[in-house]
């Protein structure tokens, strides 16, 4: 029954391990919303119908006595308390939480993006999975990311990746977020992930794809002219087979240009 | 049918018009700064080691500031009794304490702009010396530490070198500063620099750090409400005056509400004088 | 005094006021002082504020239903007035479409709704409610209206300027915001200083009015609802406004005197040089502080209105009088610590996001016992069927659909599928245009008659009503489908970039389906527009040529704005009237009529 | 004021006004004082400052602003005043504070 109703509403493909629970407080949600308005909108087809001024020529001063009004209000409080309680805040403290991310024996993908003005730069550590150190200081228009060439474990990173991301079906992703311009929202509407990437401050956020296939990432707040064309992101959700073949040619580039710079 | 209540109290609220309306003013004036105060701490937690400066500004300024708002408030007091006590002359004279102290104190903030606009944070190519005469005249060479800048106001600039009144500052040192008292007093000395070795100079203006930003927005938008006060108050103790023939408890009602707002403004200033001068 | 039975003692109804002695045109209308010349200025000046919104909203739907076509009817005029950067032929560009979206929104909330719901009828129906002859400050009163028309202007002038007006949505996030190299933001800051300080004035203006100049009588729980909706409403815009004022100061310093407050270090936006240092969140909790207070600034005063209507015309008592006051207190006490559910997505841990989802949730209760009061008033009513009741019912179902619709956005888990996407801008309109446009037809189909001594006509009114009805829900239920499939707002060409025809092979797309119903909404959009043409004349026919009232209370209501003369005369009443009762005494056994007023003895 | 009507009355409340005066310009060296000791925790210097400022504050609102003695209605406007203005400045600072931003207990480079 929740499907159908989910289906009713017109939820989008999932495709993600946490998705499934956005989808359920929001079917749960919608059916508070929907017994409410259900049972207001025939209440008040009935009044206006029995209670018109033909129909009851003399109003009655006092009106109506029954007290169950507050029961119902009481009923509204207390399930949105169990929403909250019950649902929403356990939800969101499994989904965010720093004890919730990926330890490394679960062997997560675990990439930075930066956003800018209208694309996603995407950071892979390269087989050692380090990440080279980065610093405002360092940026310059030969550096745009500020990566310190001196740092060993930067080596083997990738070159940035413009707007794609590869993933494990199956194992989580933690991608690390932030943004160099404005602030644009890492959204992945088939994932049911949403972060502002937000400069100056910086993000992880955590999930886990279940289906293989290509996703589409959306900007999903307004950061100037190109809002609605930011619109190349996407991430390949592939078999472990597939994701380690395209890693070892990534790999590769990564050390032969490492050697040129030699 | 007239408006009730402009002179005499309502008798359940006990209060005349204007005097509500002063407070409820007054209550979102205390957001607007509360507002700005908030950002001041969020700016202020969130700096990164020696970007906040400490004592930048001069305390002894700032200090008679201060005492100069507080004689103006206390002279509005007096105004006000004055009035209560059936003497014009005594409150003319008394506010007209007040309004050469609000001119007083607007005298000082501009001088104290003025030489933060002219105070000048100079970077230099590194391991460049510079010129130093101190004050027996002597003058030596000094190369500057690795995080060294020049900090001071400017004596003479020419087409290729320029004469700083200032210290020399280790950026680095600085950086350990968390308290106005750890300050080190050097003496101030003429150091002489090449254009050339100038990598990058700022005055110390509002775009200088989040702290200069600060105080500027804050101390500027105070200076605004002094400017506004003092026009009050002089409007009423001027042009206004006739009124004290025609309907003297409304005057008096008008005094006491421009000394509201006015007490307010020194209030603002009792907790800015600390919070951007000594902290 | 019960004046209900004099007849009409000025034959001039349709001059506005009637004074003692006769003011120059420009002393009575440009500079008045008197509230009720105020309130009428407002309110027209309002009108015209929200039809230019929806003017800018047309041409936006246009883009957003036919990206990158040329507007028909009024491209070339666009192209010539605002330039071929912004229209090159007559297409709307994506810098246009931001700016108008940021205008519509702007518009609408400070320009058009406040200043109706909140100025207008508060300027022209509280001190008649509580019987007083005019505003605590008649000449404040005056400076912020005039307040608001320069803040207008400067609005309007920020569409002419090089760059165009702002771009940065209504609610103008840095470092956005100070990114774009033309002034429009400039504008938008001083024009919000002006539009602050006039609702500043206007709220000490209107709390200390109803602080201090109640009649004989009127004692607090004898006030009608509306004027406590009005009291509230005060408060939110006193207190909540002023932080925003703050931002806007520090955003005008970031924008002309290249400081850093909500810019962070190593930002590679701006040109010019920054020391960094600032935090681009605190422009979001500043202006969110404002913002939701702001949200009950819109709908406080439609409650407050659609509440004297229900009593009105269902003849009898509001049920739950007591009940409605006190949720009122509430929610205006709790809208300044719920902000944050607007920035649940910023990155927020669970403690703080838990702390603004409870608040939140405790918020909404109130809404849902101010429903469901105006809901049980109905019950054992004699429903007058007349164009504000119909206008007020409305209201009802509408305001609960925007209500309800709050909930999963509530939430921070739901809220992560569907924020900034047109869900939200399905809520709020639901809220905003069937809610509270709805109550403001409504209020002024019901005032028209004591302002002007005439009816709007019944019949226009009906075809006015049934067509908004019609349209608004075909305008604002699609927006729910489309928001639920993951279609993201301002975006200039609605999406079209994010169709699975624009994407083939990738899963997450919008379907066509969906991309359709841009087509449906834009449609409507314009038939909304059009559904106004017959309310914007009967307005101006009925002023001169409507039916004249029979009587100064011609709905029979027990309020003391309906116990003037109308229309009232400057200082309103002949003599201070005297409250004996609450403000909603219909159908009181044993009287002889079926409204028992405040002031008969 | 009614409370204040009379001359003699309004005689004494001058006096108190002197005083005032006086405390709040030795608050004022007081401060300047406190700030050049050498008190290692910045907590404290602040605490110290804030105090000082927070009393010559209340000798200002209390005395020359005549809030020791004024109506209900008021004190209902600046106590809703204060809270909002709590509520504002706690919630912001806890909000932007690091541990309440979602955030990884390992550190990422
Ligand atoms: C008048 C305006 C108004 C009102 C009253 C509300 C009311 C509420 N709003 Fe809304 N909101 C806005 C205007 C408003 N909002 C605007 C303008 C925005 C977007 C700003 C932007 O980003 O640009 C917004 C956005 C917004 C968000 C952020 C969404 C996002 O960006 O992701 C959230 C999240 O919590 C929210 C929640 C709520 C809640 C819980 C209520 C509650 O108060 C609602 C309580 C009411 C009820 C629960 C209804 C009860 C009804 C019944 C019981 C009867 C039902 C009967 C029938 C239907 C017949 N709103
Ligand atoms: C109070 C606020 C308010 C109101 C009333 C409206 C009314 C309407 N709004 Fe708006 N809207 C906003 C506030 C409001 N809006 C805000 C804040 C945003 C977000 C902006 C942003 O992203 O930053 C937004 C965004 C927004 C969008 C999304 C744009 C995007 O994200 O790209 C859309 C899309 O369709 C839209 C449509 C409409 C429509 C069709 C109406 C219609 O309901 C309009 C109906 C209007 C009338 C019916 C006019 C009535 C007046 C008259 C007829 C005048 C008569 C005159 C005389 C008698 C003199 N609005
Ligand atoms: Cu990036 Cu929108
Ligand atoms: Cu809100």
């Amino acid at each position: 029954m929740n499907e159908l109703f989910g289906k009713m509403l017109g939820l989008p493909v999932l495709a993600s391990e946490h998705g499934a629970k956005v989808d359920q407080l929001i079917i749960y949600v919608h059916y508070l919303m929907a017994a409410l308005f259900v049972g207001w909108i025939l209440y008040f087809i009935y009044v206006l119908l029995r209670f018109n001024s033909k129909a009851n020529p003399k109003a009655d001063y006092v009106g109506i006595r029954s007290h169950a009004s507050n029961y119902i209000e009481l009923a509204v409080a207390l399930i949105e308390g169990v929403l909250l309680l019950g649902f929403a805040v356990p939800m969101w403290a499994r989904a965010v939480d720093s004890g919730t991310f990926p330890t490394p024996d679960q062997h997560p993908v675990t990439i930075h993006v930066v956003a800018q003005q209208f694309a996603w730069n995407v950071f892979y550590p390269g087989p050692d999975g380090v990440f080279a150190k980065r610093d405002i200081s360092l940026v310059s228009t030969d550096n745009p990311w500020g990566i310190d060439q001196n740092d060993p474990n930067g080596k083997d990173d990738f070159a940035p990746i413009q707007n794609q991301i590869h993933c494990v079906v199956g194992k989580p992703v933690v991608v690390i977020l932030n943004s160099k311009d404005v602030i644009h929202s890492f959204k992945v509407i088939a994932m049911r992930v949403t972060q502002d990437a937000i400069p100056g401050v910086t993000i992880p956020i955590h999930f886990v794809p279940t289906k293989v296939g290509v996703y589409q990432i959306n900007c999903a707040q307004l950061c100037g002219v190109g809002h609605a064309s930011m619109s190349g992101g996407r991430i390949f959700v592939d078999t472990q087979e597939d994701y380690d073949k395209w890693f070892a040619g990534q790999a590769k580039a990564a050390s032969t240009s490492a050697k040129s710079f030699e | 049918m007239d408006i009730p209540y402009t002179s005499t109290p309502r008798p359940d609220t006990g209060l005349f018009n204007a005097k509500v309306g002063i407070w409820l003013f007054l209550a979102s004036e205390v957001m607007l700064f509360g507002a700005l105060f908030s950002s001041y701490i969020l700016l202020r937690v969130g700096a990164a080691p020696g970007d906040w400066p400490h004592g930048l500004l001069n305390v002894w300024l700032g200090m008679t500031n201060t005492i100069v708002l507080i004689v103006s408030s206390i002279t509005v007091v007096m105004a006000w009794a004055s009035l209560k006590m059936k003497d014009f002359g005594r409150f003319r004279r008394y506010q007209s304490v007040t309004l050469v102290c609000a001119l007083c104190f607007l005298g000082i903030k501009s001088y104290e702009y003025h030489d933060k606009f002219t105070h000048y944070e100079v970077q230099l190519n590194d391991g460049v010396t510079v010129q130093v005469k101190d004050e027996s005249g002597a003058t030596k060479a000094v190369q500057l530490p690795t995080k060294g800048v020049l900090d001071g106001h400017i004596l003479e600039n020419d087409a290729d070198k320029m004469v700083i009144h200032g210290e020399i500052v280790d950026k680095a040192a600085q950086a350990q500063v968390t308290h106005a008292w750890q300050e080190s007093k050097i003496p101030e000395m003429e150091i002489t620099v090449k254009k050339a070795d100038v990598k990058y100079m700022e005055n110390y203006g509002p775009w200088h750090n989040t702290y200069t930003a600060i105080y500027f927005t804050l101390t500027g938008l105070h200076a605004l409400h002094v400017i506004g006060g003092s026009i009050v108050i002089f409007f009423i103790w001027g042009p206004l005056a006739g009124m004290w023939k025609t309907d003297p408890e409304r005057y008096t009602n008008r005094v006491e509400v421009s000394g509201l707002f006015w007490h307010f403004v020194d209030l603002v200033w009792i907790f800015l004088f600390p919070v951007l001068y000594l902290l | 005094m019960s004046t209900q039975a004099t007849t009409h003692a000025h034959p001039h109804a349709d001059a506005h006021a009637s004074d003692h002695h006769e003011l120059g045109f420009l002393q009575k209308y440009v500079f008045s002082t008197d509230h009720k010349i105020i309130g009428i200025q407002y309110g027209v000046t309002a009108l015209l504020f929200l039809l230019f919104g929806l003017g800018l909203m047309a041409m936006m739907r246009w883009s957003i239903a036919y990206p990158n076509q040329p507007l028909p009817l009024v491209g070339s005029l666009l192209e010539k007035l605002l330039g071929s950067n912004a229209a090159g032929h007559g297409i709307m560009s994506s810098t246009l479409y931001n700016s108008f979206g940021a205008m519509h929104g702007t518009i609408m909330v400070f320009l058009g709704i406040v200043p109706l719901a909140f100025a207008a009828f508060g300027n022209f129906v509280v001190p008649l409610q509580i019987g007083a002859p005019d505003m605590a400050f008649p000449r404040i009163n005056m400076a912020s209206y005039q307040s608001y028309v320069i803040g207008g202007l400067i609005m309007l002038i920020s569409f002419f300027i090089p760059g165009g007006a702002a771009q940065a949505g209504w609610t103008s996030y840095s470092p956005l915001a100070t990114s774009f190299p033309g002034n429009g933001q400039t504008f938008w800051i001083l024009g919000m200083v002006f539009l602050i300080t006039s609702s500043l004035l206007g709220a000490v203006n209107f709390l200390a009015t109803i602080i201090q100049l109640r009649a004989p009588g009127m004692t607090w729980m004898r006030l009608p609802f509306f004027v406590w909706a009005q009291f509230v409403t005060g408060f939110l815009l006193l207190l909540a406004f002023p932080p925003l004022e703050a931002a806007a100061i520090m955003q005008l310093m970031d924008k002309v005197a290249h400081t850093s407050f909500f810019l962070p270090t190593g930002l590679a936006v701006t040109g010019a040089h920054i020391s960094g240092g600032g935090s681009p969140l605190l422009w979001q909790h500043l202006f969110w502080f404002l913002g939701h207070p702001e949200v009950y600034v819109l709908i406080l005063p439609a409650m407050g209105i659609v509440c004297e209507i229900l009593a009105c015309n269902t003849r009898k008592p509001i049920w739950g009088y007591k009940s409605l006051v006190y949720s009122a207190l509430v929610i205006g006490f709790l809208s300044f610590i719920v902000w944050a559910h607007h920035m649940y997505l910023t990155g927020m841990g669970t403690r703080i996001s838990t702390f603004f989802q409870t608040t939140t949730m405790i918020i909404s209760i109130p809404s849902v016992i101010i429903l469901t009061c105006l809901f049980l008033s109905l019950w054992g009513g004699s429903i007058r069927f007349n164009t504000p009741m119909l206008f007020a019912l409305a209201f009802l179902p509408m305001f609960g659909i925007g209500g309800l619709t709050g909930l999963p956005l509530g939430f921070n888990f739901s809220d992560l599928h569907l924020h900034d996407t047109y869900y939200v801008i399905a809520h709020f309109h639901y809220v905003v245009a069937p809610g509270t446009i709805f109550a403001l037809f409504a209020g002024v189909y019901f005032w028209f008659p004591k302002a002007t001594g005439r009816y709007m006509s019944e019949f226009w009114g009906r075809v006015h009503f049934t067509c908004s009805f019609i349209f608004m829900n075909l305008v604002f239920m699609p927006m729910f489908a489309q928001g639920m499939a993951g279609m993201l707002r301002r975006m200039y060409d609605g999406g079209i970039n994010y169709s699975t025809a624009n994407t083939p092979g990738t899963i997450g797309g919008l379907s066509e389906g969906i991309m359709h119903l841009n087509v449906v909404v834009s449609t409507a959009v314009w038939c909304l527009g059009l559904s106004q043409i017959p309310f914007i004349i009967n307005f101006f026919w009925s002023i001169k040529h409507g039916k004249k009232i029979e009587s100064d209370n011609p709905w029979h209501a027990t309020t003391l704005d309906w116990q003037t003369p109308t229309p009232p005369p400057h200082g309103n009443f002949a003599k201070t009237p005297v409250v004996h009762r609450g403000p909603y005494e219909y159908s009181v056994p044993g009287h002889a009529t079926d409204f028992t007023p405040q002031n008969e003895a | 004021m009614s409370d204040h009507d009379n001359a003699h009355d309004i005689q004494k409340s001058v006096k108190r006004y002197l005083f005032v005066f006086y405390a709040l310009i030795a608050g004022t060296i007081l401060t300047v004082m406190a700030s050049r000791l050498p008190i290692e925790s910045v907590a404290v210097t602040v605490a110290i400052a804030l105090l000082i400022a927070c009393v010559k504050g209340f000798l200002v609102a209390g005395y020359f602003m005549h809030l020791i003695s004024e109506k209900k209605m008021i004190y209902g406007i600046l106590i809703a005043t204060v809270f909002f203005f709590a509520g504002l400045m706690f919630l912001t600072v806890w909000s932007m504070d690091h541990n309440s931003l979602i955030h990884m207990s390992t550190n990422v480079p």
